[in-house]
């Protein structure tokens, strides 16, 4: 048990629980397998970005251009659908603008070495732009069938797009746990400078974090307009990054790296998904919503800083 | 040195391809160099409340044709959010250029009033589009019907399809938003006369975000089970609703026909659930032809003519005025009909 | 070289690229718009940069001792709205701003409480904020918007003296009197001294708890000034007011050469930034281009002039 | 005949306008533990730099095991068997002791390109165990590790490469006495394991308790090789300052029946345990204890940093010290020990440094008096003899003396009635360690009242009046002056009963 408590996630696990039940209070309606499943479904774009913002904020990092990516290749894929090229392809071809995104911030952040928070500000308002001026201003909207599937497609009775989120979120697990990539990642974090003297390449795994991050904001943006059936331009994603930041942090990351898990980060994820959700279902006034949402994640916030007190507590002469 | 110099030449670049855009983003430009000829030209300035999304996307080509059609320059330009202050900035830095004639939807209907009275002190006419705002300097209002009669036409729509009892919710974009309120206030004002068995259960605002409405729609389903309609205040709603809707019939969850949908929505985009049936009746009105007529109104005004009921518009036709309020009209999108729209 | 320059080597005298930048847009857009160099097209800008002018002042401060604020808008919003609402209530409209000017404070004593006190992340915090805040918005007012203030009220943002608006004076005032603050008050030592080794300020015996609480107020109430000056500008208290105007600010500090880590920056740097970014709307706004180039351009001009002198050394 | 392990030939190092090393040879043998000496600026870190890898020389020849190399990067010199433990360890915190050891290594990982951990665990731990680090579990976290076991990751990291040749740079620097006994410990191991180790201190007492050779380098040159028992401390410092050095430590004359300023009532928090003594004007008062007793504890508490039980009496009355500026109003004043972090605002000038602590006393109406400031510290730039062009010089442009003249001159300014110092000449050189002491002394004169907190023992002993000696928490003995000597003060610090026990 007292090991249990020790898990680095054990505050989130529990604070989770406790809204859980709250909610399960409220109204009978929450905790049924279909408002589950339902959670599961409306957050799934938001687990795959936070994988990525996950290990940008491991290297120390952030993101603010999440949003902006996924409204590029989200209205570029309907572009391509507009223009009658197969499903797969579109999706491939929008993957691709999404790792071409990635590469852009990367270079500029690994290569040029500018501050990733300017960098992705930058690209935050230069791919919004983009995305608009190539949308024409119109909505990307009525996809054909053979798209609709990767949003709510069923292979083998398990949602298409559920089973790509935990595809790769298993994978991603594995990768930071198992490869030297993914060490890479906490190493240099953890600490920079002792990185390079370790011979690891900090620009390029800057460069790859970056660009893994614009191909999972890629296949995100797929399973973004599959699902919600249209893309408008402008204002695809635009609160995406603080809300992504948020979970990653929720879950148990710091800001300043080194520190986080992407299994803490999906249930940092989850929590906001069931914050939202929860108060729907249980008829709060719209007017409170986001001011009860707010409120939500400052208290998990201070549920992990508590955490941290305790933790650091009777260890004076410690170095770090 | 270098690198300052670098940044400068970036910088002017960057300008350059600014010029340039503005060069082909409006045909009737004269080469980039607008104030040419200025006693010849009349520019006017349409200023919708953002831009993005579709249906402004619909208005711009309007008032680009009318442009062509007059034979004046428009210059179609807004913020990307609507967000009353970046829109008033906006009007200001165009009050400053002395355009002819300011077409405005705005996003504050007081907000503009300080605005409005710095042009009509420098002789710009002011037509407000789409949204009003009464109690201001504007000369005229160009819109389809009123809040009033949209949002009555709406509750009607649904409860004609619902049988006249049940519950119903609205979807929003923003809840500050006011033509956002005052079409729902109308709404529920009409249930609460005609139909009194109807429940509005609740109002989610989507933000304008697509994915947000879309989540809301869902979350509707979840928490109403015995939901009966939905109304879409605004052009990101009624898509949202009807693709969740038709989602979960698909899954089983829900029985075809069981939630009827209404709402406001330019027909291109809810087109495929029109067809299928999921959503019955959409209420819009030609964006391009509003935007149209208000460039048409404010010539019309910036040359010192009339503006009488039931004038004659070339390319579009007769419409409705009274007093300061010009109406277009609203077009129902049914299943007949929805091929017949080009927007 | 000021006696200044050698007292504040963190400052530096590294606005030239600024100064130029900002010479190259009057003088380009002087020549492509005739309308851009006129005197109530300058006060026009001028008249629009004050609120986001109005924040960047303690953005500065708070970016320069190391944090970042992402809840103005929300702050600029919720004042603006408490103080509609103490209005309509038929309080006194200049009590009705002091109420504002409370709500300001007491949401910067909330972040500062959380940031400086419990030392919790700067950025999570004021996310959070922004957050509930703009939620509380809609909270007390459903969110309608409310106008009717009296004339006087208007004064503030909407009247000129001689031929200059009364907000953008009021705005150079608060630049020139921060300004001094941060360049010969033992604060802006903190400040700076913060920014750059937070431990040595502690160990010097001053409190860093109270100077970041101070910084955190400071926020909230220039916050809750700009949304009064908004107010008063648009005749309106909107719950939407603000929304994403931290972007704005944070863009003018940064391209004003504040080191978004900290420890370097000036108010002066920042007040160039700003006019760098105002006039190039305007004359973008004036050649009518499309707000979307308008969003690329800032985009490159962000990444190429702050980025191009390599703040940080790896 | 045994053959030099590492050969380093006619070795020189320029930089754009300075000359750093010239033709220096350097032999290295197996199972030796070589001594580097010089003062700062000798060239003792550009020599090692090279040999690790981080420079490469302009001139000269490295030979390793006969064979001459070259080495691009400092990973390619741990690869070919040269490694270096610096001063400031290089680890991760976040990460774990075998993962420290082990990071970024192509051995570790398996099939599918898996690292493997558990290979990783149990080889970490028997390189552990195999100098003496048992007590460590390499799973754990290095953040939760204590100073002494990050520096046995390190060396173990170091060995994982298989290094014949291993650079300690002031490997005792971070180390409590007692723990510098254990790392002696590891160092003989691995001597007897054929490592041969290069040992770069300023601590002339380790050097003649650990070192079989020595090298002094002085102004980019190497003055001479020697065997240790060849050479004496007078003659080692000699040679590195090239002048005869006159007395380190100042007489200091007893006064006696002083009045007491400052008195501590059972202080308790953490790991001290109610603490008590007074502080007389004008007297040094050395603490020692190994890290860890509690030293640092008490001068946190005193300076009002942390919070605890016990009572504070100032000149009699009791006094309440919870913030750092409580102390500083109460004329407290703390030098701490790590200069880097606590002590100096880098980019800052000498001025701005000087003056912080007194801002308030230095402005009217919170804006800053700039004649007064100038004119103050003029006046303390002058009294510390701090060597800088002008005071607006950044201090990061110092040397380590000069930076910590800085550290003590600001709270001089604030006049305080109590300088706590601590570690006040860590990373100083012998040089300016004599002015510090000399500065020391000098305000003792003046009758400030000090209370003086290091590791280092002949420190310690050459200038306190009198000795409190902390053990685990608590007061166990205290010297007069003139009693204590470098055996008795280790041994009341590691404790009588403790021998043999875990120590």
């Amino acid at each position: 048990m007292k090991r249990l408590l020790n898990v680095h996630e054990a505050p989130i696990i529990i604070f989770t629980i406790l809204v859980t039940l709250l909610f399960s209070i409220l109204s009978p309606d929450f905790l049924q397998f279909e408002n589950i499943r339902l959670i599961l479904d409306q957050n799934i774009s938001m687990f795959i970005v936070a994988i990525g913002m996950t290990m940008v904020i491991l290297l120390g990092g952030m993101d603010l251009s999440v949003g902006s990516v996924l409204a590029v290749t989200a209205t570029s894929v309907g572009l391509f659908l507009s223009n009658g090229i197969h499903p797969w392809i579109a999706a491939a071809m929008g993957i691709c603008i999404g790792v071409l995104c990635g590469m852009v911030n990367g270079y500029f952040i690994a290569i040029r070495k500018i501050p990733d928070i300017i960098v992705t500000l930058a690209t935050m308002y230069i791919f919004r732009g983009i995305a608009v001026g190539i949308s024409g201003g119109t909505w990307m909207t009525n996809f054909p069938e053979g798209f609709r599937f990767f949003g709510q497609g069923y292979v083998l009775g398990i949602s298409f797009p559920l089973l790509i989120a935990v595809i790769l979120i298993a994978i991603f697990i594995y990768l930071m746990k198992f490869t030297r990539s993914g060490r890479r990642i906490y190493s240099i974090g953890g600490n920079g400078p002792a990185a390079k003297l370790a011979g690891i390449s900090v620009a390029r795994t800057k460069f790859k974090v970056y660009v893994l991050s614009g191909l999972l904001v890629g296949i995100a943006s797929v399973i973004f307009a599959a699902k919600v059936g249209s893309v408008q331009a402008s204002t695809a994603g635009s609160s995406l990054a603080f809300e992504v930041m948020a979970a990653v942090l929720i879950g148990g990351g710091s800001i300043f790296g080194g520190v986080g898990t992407i299994a803490g980060t999906m249930l940092g994820v989850l929590f906001m998904g069931i914050v939202k959700n929860g108060l729907i279902i249980s008829k709060v006034s719209p007017f409170w919503v986001s001011a009860a949402t707010g409120f939500l994640i400052i208290l998990a916030i201070v549920i992990n800083t508590l955490q941290r007190i305790r933790q650091n507590k009777g260890k004076e002469g410690d170095l770090v | 040195m270098k690198k300052l110099a670098l940044t400068l030449l970036t910088g002017v670049l960057a300008l350059n391809l600014a010029a340039c855009g503005s060069t082909s983003g409006n045909q009737t430009d004269n080469g980039g160099k607008p104030n040419q000829g200025a006693s010849g030209s009349r520019t006017y300035f349409m200023n919708p409340k953002s831009i993005g999304p579709a249906y402004w996307a619909a208005a711009e080509k309007g008032a680009k044709k009318a442009a062509a059609d007059l034979k004046v320059e428009v210059l179609f330009n807004a913020p990307t959010e609507a967000d009353s202050s970046k829109q008033i900035n906006m009007i200001q830095d165009m009050l400053t250029r002395k355009v002819s004639g300011i077409g405005v939807s705005p996003n504050d209907a007081k907000a503009v009033g300080p605005v409005f009275k710095k042009a009509k002190g420098q002789g710009v006419n002011i037509v407000t589009w789409d949204s009003d705002a009464p109690d201001t300097e504007r000369q005229y209002y160009v819109a389809p019907a009123t809040d009033q009669e949209v949002g009555e036409l709406l509750a009607k729509t649904i409860g004609e399809e619902i049988g006249g009892k049940g519950q119903v919710a609205f979807m929003v974009a923003g809840l500050g938003s006011q033509n956002q309120i005052a079409k729902s206030d109308a709404a529920k004002a009409y249930f609460a006369a005609n139909y009194p068995d109807i429940e509005v259960v609740t109002t989610v605002a989507s933000d304008d975000d697509q994915q947000k409405a879309y989540a809301n729609a869902q979350n509707l389903l979840q928490t109403y089970p015995d939901l009966k309609g939905i109304i879409g205040f605004a052009g990101g709603e009624p898509p949202a609703a009807a693709e969740v809707v038709e989602q979960a019939v698909k899954a089983g969850t829900l029985e075809k026909n069981q939630v009827a949908i209404t709402g406001i929505a330019v027909p291109s985009v809810v087109k495929n659930y029109i067809k299928n049936g999921t959503i019955k009746t959409d209420i819009i009105w030609d964006p391009g032809k509003l935007a149209y007529v208000t460039v048409y109104i404010m010539d019309q005004l910036a040359q010192g003519k009339e503006i009488k009921d039931g004038m004659e518009i070339p390319n579009i036709g007769t419409v409705k005025v009274d007093g300061q309020s010009v109406f277009i009209g609203t077009l129902e999108v049914t299943n007949e009909n929805v091929d017949s729209f080009d927007f | 070289m000021s006696a200044w320059a050698s007292r504040f080597p963190l400052k530096g005298n590294k606005l030239i690229v600024q100064m130029l930048l900002l010479l190259v847009i009057i003088v380009l857009f002087s020549f492509l718009s005739p309308y851009f160099l006129t005197v109530t097209n300058f006060m026009n800008v001028l008249n629009q940069m004050v609120e986001v002018g109005l924040i960047a002042i303690p953005m500065t401060m708070i970016i320069i001792s190391g944090a970042m604020d992402l809840s103005v808008g929300s702050i600029l919003a919720f004042s603006a709205v408490c103080m509609g609402v103490a209005y309509e209530r038929g309080i006194d409209i200049w009590i009705s701003m002091i109420i504002g000017l409370l709500a300001g404070l007491l949401c910067g004593a909330v972040n500062g409480y959380l940031i400086a006190r419990h030392r919790m992340q700067a950025i999570v915090v004021t996310i959070g904020m922004l957050v509930m805040l703009r939620g509380l918005v809609y909270v007390i007012n459903q969110g309608r918007p409310i106008s009717g203030f009296p004339d006087a009220f208007y004064f503030m943002g909407q009247q000129y003296i001689g031929f200059i608006p009364v907000n953008a004076i009021f705005l150079v005032v608060m630049f020139l009197l921060a300004s001094f603050v941060m360049k010969k008050t033992r604060f802006s030592t903190y400040v700076y001294g913060i920014g750059n080794n937070e431990e040595v300020v502690r160990y010097s015996g001053i409190s860093v708890v109270r100077i970041r609480f101070i910084l955190f107020m400071l926020s909230g109430l220039f916050s809750a000034l700009a949304g009064i000056f908004l107010v008063s500008r648009l005749a309106s208290a909107e719950a939407t007011s603000g929304t994403n105007i931290e972007l704005d600010v944070i863009t003018a500090t940064l391209i004003g050469g504040t080191h978004i880590f900290g420890g370097r920056g000036s108010l002066s740097g920042t007040f160039v930034g700003l006019l760098i970014i105002v006039f190039l709307r305007n004359g973008l706004n004036l050649l009518g281009v499309s707000v979307l180039y308008q969003a690329v351009i800032l985009g490159a001009l962000l990444l190429l002039a702050v980025g191009n002198k390599k703040f940080n050394g790896e | 005949m045994r053959h030099p392990v590492l050969k380093m030939e006619g070795i020189s190092k320029e930089f754009p306008g300075v000359k750093a090393l010239s033709d220096v040879s350097f032999e290295l043998y197996p199972g030796e533990v070589h001594a580097l000496m010089g003062e700062n600026g000798a060239g003792k870190s550009t020599l090692m730099k090279i040999l690790s890898g981080v420079y490469s020389p302009t001139q000269g020849t490295i030979r390793l095991k006969g064979k001459e190399v070259t080495f691009g990067n400092p990973l390619d010199a741990q690869r070919q068997g040269v490694s270096i433990i610096h001063q400031e360890f290089n680890l991760f915190s976040n990460l774990t002791a075998a993962e420290n050891i082990f990071i970024d290594r192509p051995e570790m990982v398996g099939r599918f390109r898996r690292i493997q951990w558990s290979k990783m665990y149990d080889e970490a731990q028997r390189l552990v165990d195999s100098i003496g680090g048992g007590e460590i579990d390499v799973r754990q976290e290095v953040r939760h590790l204590g100073v002494h076991s990050q520096q046995v990751i390190e060396i173990a990291k170091a060995l994982s490469f298989q290094a014949d040749v291993l650079i300690m740079d002031e490997p005792s620097a971070a180390l409590p006495e007692n723990e510098v006994k254990k790392m002696f410990d590891v160092v003989n191991r691995l001597r007897a394991q054929g490592v041969a180790i290069v040992y770069v201190s300023h601590r002339m007492k380790e050097i003649f308790e650990i070192a079989d050779k020595v090298t002094v380098l002085r102004d980019g040159a190497k003055i001479d090789t020697r065997g240790i028992e060849e050479v004496t401390e007078q003659s080692l410092i000699q040679m590195m300052v090239g002048k005869e050095v006159g007395q380190l430590y100042p007489v200091r004359e007893q006064k006696h029946d002083q009045e007491v300023v400052l008195k501590a009532e059972q202080l308790s928090l953490d790991s001290a345990h109610n603490v008590s003594f007074e502080l007389r004007k004008g007297e040094i008062l050395g603490l020692f204890g190994v890290p860890g007793s509690g030293t640092h504890t008490i001068a946190e508490r005193l300076f009002g940093l942390r919070r605890g039980t016990g009572e504070i009496i100032i000149h009699g009355t009791a006094v309440k010290i919870n913030s750092p500026s409580q102390a500083k109003a109460k004329k407290i004043a703390y030098v701490p020990p790590d200069r880097h972090r606590q002590g100096i605002i880098k980019p800052m000038s000498i001025r701005q440094n000087l003056s912080i602590p007194m801002l308030p006393q230095l402005s009217k109406y919170t804006v800053l008096d700039e004649a007064r400031i100038k004119e103050m510290s003029k006046e303390y730039m002058e009294k510390l003899r701090i060597k800088a062009p002008s005071d607006g010089q950044s201090v990061d442009f110092l040397s380590g003396g000069n930076q910590q003249k800085v550290v003590i001159g600001k709270w001089l300014a604030a006049n305080p009635d109590i300088l706590i110092l601590e570690e006040p000449t860590r990373g100083v050189d012998v040089g300016a360690k004599a002015e510090i002491y000399n500065i020391i002394h000098q305000l003792a004169q003046e009758g400030l009242s000090i209370l003086l907190i290091s590791s280092e023992m002949p420190e310690v002993i050459g200038l306190s009046d009198r000795i409190l000696v902390l053990y685990k928490g608590t007061i166990v003995h205290e010297f007069a002056h003139g009693e204590a000597d470098q055996e008795q003060l280790l041994q009341r610090a590691s404790h009588p009963l403790s021998e043999g026990g875990c120590l």
